[in-house]
């Protein structure tokens, strides 16, 4: 086993990773940006390398500087985590070429599922399902307005290096399909230095299911379920669950097979994800593999009890995979909520800054993966996610209750979370059913988003204690300059409580 | 101490007469308050569990409040932003002496400076000056953390100067435009 | 279902109790004394009366307030939680008459198995084994020397209402037997207000493994395994683990099912705790029986996916039970430190006090149940519990790994914890060879306990520190009067790589 | 800045001259410090991430410290409790040119009063007046949350003067016995 691993990341993905090793006895290596030297992960590390300025093309995606700490360090592996260098072949290679373990699949194995067109390609070669389109990359305005007809409205366009919703366009019909091409092609080259764009029909209110996947070096391969991640918003998963409450055990098999399929078609080894789309009918489709951790992964940990991290490093020291398909049994229900610094209210507007406050919840069936603390200032230059909120409880209906006690709970000041928002996606009965697809939340996002009108009771608390506060100011206490928390403990409970309570 | 009180929370707003027994709030320790809200005799408990956080409980029910005052910290009188169990109220105190009846706040007649929420880049301006604006209604959009987000007015008023530029770099806190 | 219950209790336990509630959509009423006015039970409550000054006997004790509370508020269930009434048969009685549903047994279960000796004659009536001893209370100096000689030393002097470690004596011989009588009834007669005594066997080296039972009010029980008690300080458990590492399946049905048999035969429902010792023969024998939840509870919640609060709550709600014995599966290990107020380096003293700065630990696996929160003052009239720290992974090794790093990561300031003294057990031999038994810890700690010498670069880490502060200091710098928070994250695995790191 | 530092933990005690470039310490972000310490030159990365917790980076290796000033919280030199991830030291910063060589620290020779850790009864006391203790040597036994717990010597000396009485109730902070 590797005595010392380095994380090529920041924030709650670079706290997770180190600590599966802490846990593990490894030692740990951060890198950090100019940004990040009073971060979480680079206090919790045993070494911590700084690697540059806080854009993180500068730092976290310089390729040389991580491993030329890697190499003052000691370290014998890298851990990518998730985004920045994760999936980028170039780094696995290079990692490889210094004698360094890269925790992941093979550089193989990445460049072939990496790119999107080619991950279709193989597939429909193999016979296995994909959704109906163009298996290349297209060049010119004339071929892809060719290619539509042939596929025909409504229909979306896709960055071939994508991910994360970038380089995404859905186009209804002709008349917008060259300003989207044009768009897509730009934003693609921007976010992947790769312009290359593919077609894809769009599926009607299709669900988005992913299939965990997991294999070691010596060609043994399992699939660990899936992941209902169809709640998104503009393309981004912001709620993940497993089980999904669209499948049957039936369907569930079909899909964990087929994606073991493709996982093994790719001589794929450590942890994958094989993400499908799922239409009205229950046909699925392949959409895309991820060649590494995934955000939602703790939902999958949570159902079947393993630790996908420990797992990844084992298989990447080389160790034999310690489950075999049929023991894998999915017990219970878990969701993730993404707690994110944005402003549900403002469109969800960014709101990085610093946290005056931050109460987290805890007690059974809670998990919280966090990179924050009370005096940390969010930076501006990454990611919004603050932590990843999980719960697990015996089924879905206790699950969802479990998720909002959690969410009620938990306290961020200072700056804007989405955390109002997840109440009030809780509380919707098309969510509560079941019944939803990746249009969900734009749908319901249509009209905007408001707070829901505070109850009279608050109202009156609300008064006498600005009153008191005014009282004691008017005696000459001291006063703090600023407040160290806000209050949301007791969010929708509270407020079911004012609706019945009689006056 | 008596106070003329208004409070608002989203579209919710509403005026009230508040008389307090500010004599026991010295006290650090459990207090019982009395008070008389809107004609109506009250007692209430009170405790300071953190700076600014205070649990209440009334007539047997128990909220957690966290206060934060606008302008000067150390004036008693002016508006507070405060949240009773994740609910956000915007109160603002009055000295009901100073106040004659049927006055209106002057809080919303003075002009106000918006400021850029973050840095960014302005993509587009989605108002003129001299224009009326509601609140809520998009001012501008800023472009960050790669993504476009509009800026909206706080309250109705009237767009007296634009100092933003589409195209243009702001830094936090940049003077967008002024709303009178 | 209830639509409100009270929680006739304070600290960690009541907060857990209300969690429950609040997932369960009941309203929740808090009772507090003078001491707890700030405490998070009472902030974390719909509602929350006052019932008294400090001492208990003025409070938490008080029947009359706690019932003219749920009078008040509206209550209609009461949940007692552990210590204070829970197990006290005339409160049940009394909530009865009141209309109130008292969360537990029935008083009748709970008279029948709260007298140590009349629960002995039961079981010895009913063929079932118990530890060789008198079944009946002792009066006289003359008796006890009498059946003391026919038992044989050495031998247990216990109080017949007793529970957590008082009025308890060990007796060597018969030279120590009268002033152990004397001080043991005297203990009794203070703590239970009762003096009767009898005598047991005392065991060499016994384990103190324990089975949870759960039964319906329609004649439905059954044991949901064993929890693992045997580290106990001066007779209080410190941590308790599942499944026990000494029990194979064999032994694991057999003791099961005579808990099983036990509970059926006291008429049971509800959540209860049949304990047994077991030898080193790998005989087992009754001990007694808790007649309430357990602070170890949360073990077999994370071994088996039950919420035992919950369904604690549903049963006397009069709901069947939802599992049958069939579907109880063990998964993975599970481990709980009970995290006291108190100074491991000072011979366990408590330590009350304001809590400057806490952070708690998190991530996978881990369940912090807490009654604590930075700026409380930890009273000095109760329980020094401040937290139930609980981990789970997949086997025993990696929940002890876990349970380190959740302990390294765990700060609390401004007063002492007995966590350093938990990192030591822990890394003890025959704690992880799961080789000990209920005299373990005493003799570990025979010689005192001192935390380990500190490494030579962390002395030099703290001459820069301090000469850092000075530094400020002399700059004029404002300084706090008090530090807010202490750094605990990294103990144990930063001393290791100390001695490792090369100079 | 030169500092004569003693520093102890447990049982371990030691002596070090320490020269710190303290111009650097007036800013609140990032620095780098040069240092000299027994001799050896060095520099370290400090930044404080809480009111007196800082984190330290020395040769590649990530410390978490928390520091507390014991005496006058102003005065730059004397004694400063410093936890380093967990391991705790006490440390004596003095001026060396206000010492001589050789000369031993004040602060063991003055008398010290031990105080009841907590309210409590005195259930036994271990010494008697003009008894020579050993650290950690047990005084007496006090007994509260219903348990009967040591007070033992925080460093060695000579039992002046017992205030405390075997059966006596203490107030949290009395006067127990004083240690010359």
């Amino acid at each position: 086993m590797f005595k010392k691993i380095l994380v090529a990341n920041r924030g709650e993905i670079a706290l997770r990773v180190m600590r599966a090793c802490r846990e593990m006895g490894i030692h740990t290596v951060a890198v950090y940006s100019d940004a990040d030297r009073k971060a979480l992960h680079v206090r919790y590390a045993d070494e911590a390398f700084h690697v540059g300025s806080a854009p993180s093309i500068e730092s976290y995606l310089r390729i040389d500087r991580i491993l030329e700490a890697a190499k003052r360090s000691g370290a014998e592996a890298i851990h990518p985590g998730y985004g920045f260098l994760s999936e980028n072949a170039e780094f696995a290679q290079a990692c490889e070429a210094e004698g360094l373990n890269f925790i992941g699949p093979s550089a193989r194995s990445m460049e072939l599922m990496g790119s999107k067109t080619a991950a279709r390609q193989a597939l429909i070669g193999a016979g296995l399902p994909v959704v109906p389109g163009t298996d290349h990359n297209l060049e010119s305005f004339d071929e892809v307005r060719r290619v539509a007809r042939e596929i025909g409205y409504p229909l979306m366009l896709k960055a071939a290096a994508g991910g994360g919703g970038k380089g995404l366009r859905r186009v209804r019909n002709e008349g917008e399909l060259e300003s989207a091409f044009r768009t897509a092609r730009s934003e693609a080259q921007n976010a992947f230095k790769d312009p290359s764009i593919y077609i894809e029909k769009y599926l009607e209110r299709p669900r988005h299911i992913e299939v965990q996947i997991l294999g070691d070096r010596h060609g043994h391969l399992i699939h660990l379920c899936e992941r209902e991640c169809s709640l998104q918003r503009r393309h981004q998963k912001v709620v993940e669950e497993s089980p999904s409450p669209f499948l049957d055990d039936s369907l569930r098999a079909q899909m964990g097979e087929t994606a073991a399929r493709i996982g093994k078609l790719a001589g794929y080894w450590n942890a994958g994800t094989v993400e499908f789309l799922v239409d009205q009918d229950r046909k699925f489709y392949f959409l895309e593999m991820n060649t590494r951790l995934q955000v939602e992964h703790p939902v999958t940990e949570a159902v079947l009890g393993v630790d996908l991290v420990k797992e990844q490093i084992r298989i990447a020291a080389g160790e034999p995979l310690r489950w075999r398909q049929e023991q894998v049994r999915q017990r219970g229900h878990a969701l993730e909520c993404r707690i994110y610094a944005e402003d549900p209210e403002n469109n969800f507007f960014p709101s990085p800054g610093l946290i005056r406050g931050l109460r987290t919840p805890s007690g059974p069936g809670i998990r919280d993966d966090s990179g924050i603390f009370e005096g940390w200032t969010v930076p501006i230059e990454y990611d919004p996610l603050l932590s990843k909120l999980v719960v697990w409880d015996v089924n879905r209906p206790e699950a969802l209750a479990r998720m909002r006690r959690a969410l009620e709970e938990y306290e961020v000041s200072g700056i804007k979370t989405n955390i109002p928002f997840f109440l009030r996606v809780l509380e919707h009965p098309d969510f509560i059913s079941g019944n939803f697809d990746t249009g969900f939340i734009d749908r319901l996002l249509e009209n905007g988003f408001a707070l829901d009108g505070a109850s009279a009771d608050a109202e009156r608390v609300a008064a006498l204690a600005a009153a008191i506060a005014a009282g004691r100011r008017s005696l000459h206490e001291p006063v703090p300059s600023a407040p160290r928390k806000e209050s949301g403990w007791k969010a929708a409970g509270r407020r079911q409580l004012m609706d019945q309570k009689p006056r | 101490m008596k106070f003329h009180v208004k409070t608002r929370s989203g579209s919710r707003q509403s005026e009230h007469t508040l008389d307090l027994a500010a004599r026991e709030l010295a006290s650090t320790d459990r207090t019982r308050l009395p008070y008389i809200l809107d004609g109506e005799t009250g007692e209430f408990d009170w405790v300071e569990v953190a700076p600014d956080v205070y649990s209440l409980i009334l007539d047997g029910v128990s909220y957690e409040v966290a206060i934060r005052k606008a302008g000067n910290p150390a004036q008693p009188n002016g508006f507070y932003e405060v949240s009773v169990d994740a609910q956000v109220f915007f109160v603002e105190l009055q000295d009901p002496r100073r106040r004659r009846p049927g006055e209106a706040s002057h809080a919303q007649d003075r002009p106000q400076e918006i400021l850029a929420p973050m840095p960014g880049r302005i993509v587009k301006i989605l108002t003129a000056e001299g224009a009326s604006v509601r609140q809520g209604q998009g001012l501008l959009v800023i472009e960050a953390m790669k993504m476009q987000n509009e800026v909206r007015a706080p309250r109705p008023g009237r767009v007296e100067k634009i100092y933003a530029q589409e195209g243009q770099g702001v830094e936090n806190s940049a003077k967008l435009l002024r709303l009178a």
